[in-house]
């Protein structure tokens, strides 16, 4: 299984980093929980959760080619 | 499909022309509104912004747009809807954002062209990095 | 005494877009809401309308403009205003109106730019002559 | 005394003429009964009248100089 998490805004300035790739979560709990254990800054971040482009509310199971993205809040305009 | 709505840079006045003048063989609309968002040289500290970097997860934004330009096109009467935003660098006092929103009467362009407005603001996956004088950024 | 608003004949998309870059340099304004009001090719009878003809008691309307901007610039906190109003012939699909204001915050600029467009439909002593293609005409 | 009187809008076609010069009346409402009488059309039609450029809502003296305008309901923007 490979699973692309994306980063943007502030939070590429906390993982230093504008993407990675992971295989080892089944669902987006397990990922989130392994994300923030890595950058501990994540804890103190507001964001949404979007799994293929469409934003989660709720634990999500992930499939084989699924892209995952953290999204702090929107600032468009 | 509709057209791309992020374009790298900041929104020349002559596009802006350019487009209301590509409106000149509709002549069923009598009323346009035109909303456009321009980077201010706010001071934070004492330190000025000297420009915007937008940045954007572009492939989500575009069909977040194009929801956008569907629930509007349900909501009001009016003929024709154009949206660009910036990508990229866009400096204090240049133009980052351009809707139009066209239609017979002028009220509903008024209602129509905030609604865009709002809900680019809400649903949009678009960040800002005010870029200071010092060379130093903040993401807003 | 702000400058004049009625101008002959149609209002350019390059006058447009010369008033917005002319904005540039203000960078304390995050926000333009342009108003355009353009002439439609309406059916009456079966006859179109090819183009209308403003006419106005300038002295009178000029004056009004003045009380509608001194009005707008005391209700609300934007930093520009400017309107301009065609007289003479204007062809269908050509612009006949242009409101622009200019302000910090994104809500006042729409609400101000309605209001003006409002105000000017209500008092401004102006009137509107279609033409129609075979050269008749009609008081609106 | 010399007065102005102005016509706009569809009441040019009415009048057809753009302005007059009348002397012999005092007020507006003495005036407006003499050009309806004359101009029989004016009472099919509506309008407002302003008295060097202020609309008035009542009978109005007439003072040398004054300038008069009839106005058909306004159709700007």
């Amino acid at each position: 299984m490979r699973i692309k998490v994306l980063f943007f805004g502030v939070l590429e300035d906390v993982t230093k980093k504008k993407e990675m790739s992971i295989s080892d979560f089944s669902d987006t709990d397990s990922l989130l929980k392994a994300l923030k254990n890595e950058f501990a800054e994540l804890n103190e971040k507001t964001f949404q959760i979007a799994v293929n482009q469409t934003i989660i509310n709720k634990n999500t199971t992930l499939n084989n080619g699924d892209t995952i993205a953290l999204l702090p809040p929107f600032a468009g305009g | 499909m509709s057209k791309k709505v992020l374009t790298e840079g900041a929104i020349a006045p002559e596009k802006i022309a350019k487009s209301i003048a590509n409106h000149s063989s509709k002549t069923g609309i009598g009323a346009h509104n035109i909303f456009l968002g321009q980077v201010r040289a706010d001071k934070h500290e004492g330190k000025q912004v000297k420009g915007i970097n937008y940045s954007a997860y572009e492939e989500m934004a575009e069909k977040v747009f194009h929801e956008i330009r569907e629930s509007i096109f349900e909501k009001y009467d009016i003929s024709c809807m154009h949206i660009y935003h910036s990508l990229g660098m866009v400096k204090a006092g240049e133009i980052s954002l351009f809707v139009f929103v066209s239609s017979k009467h002028r009220g509903v362009s008024y209602e129509a062209s905030r609604d865009v407005v709002e809900q680019i603001k809400a649903k949009a996956p678009i960040w800002k990095k005010e870029i200071f004088e010092n060379e130093k950024h903040q993401w807003v």
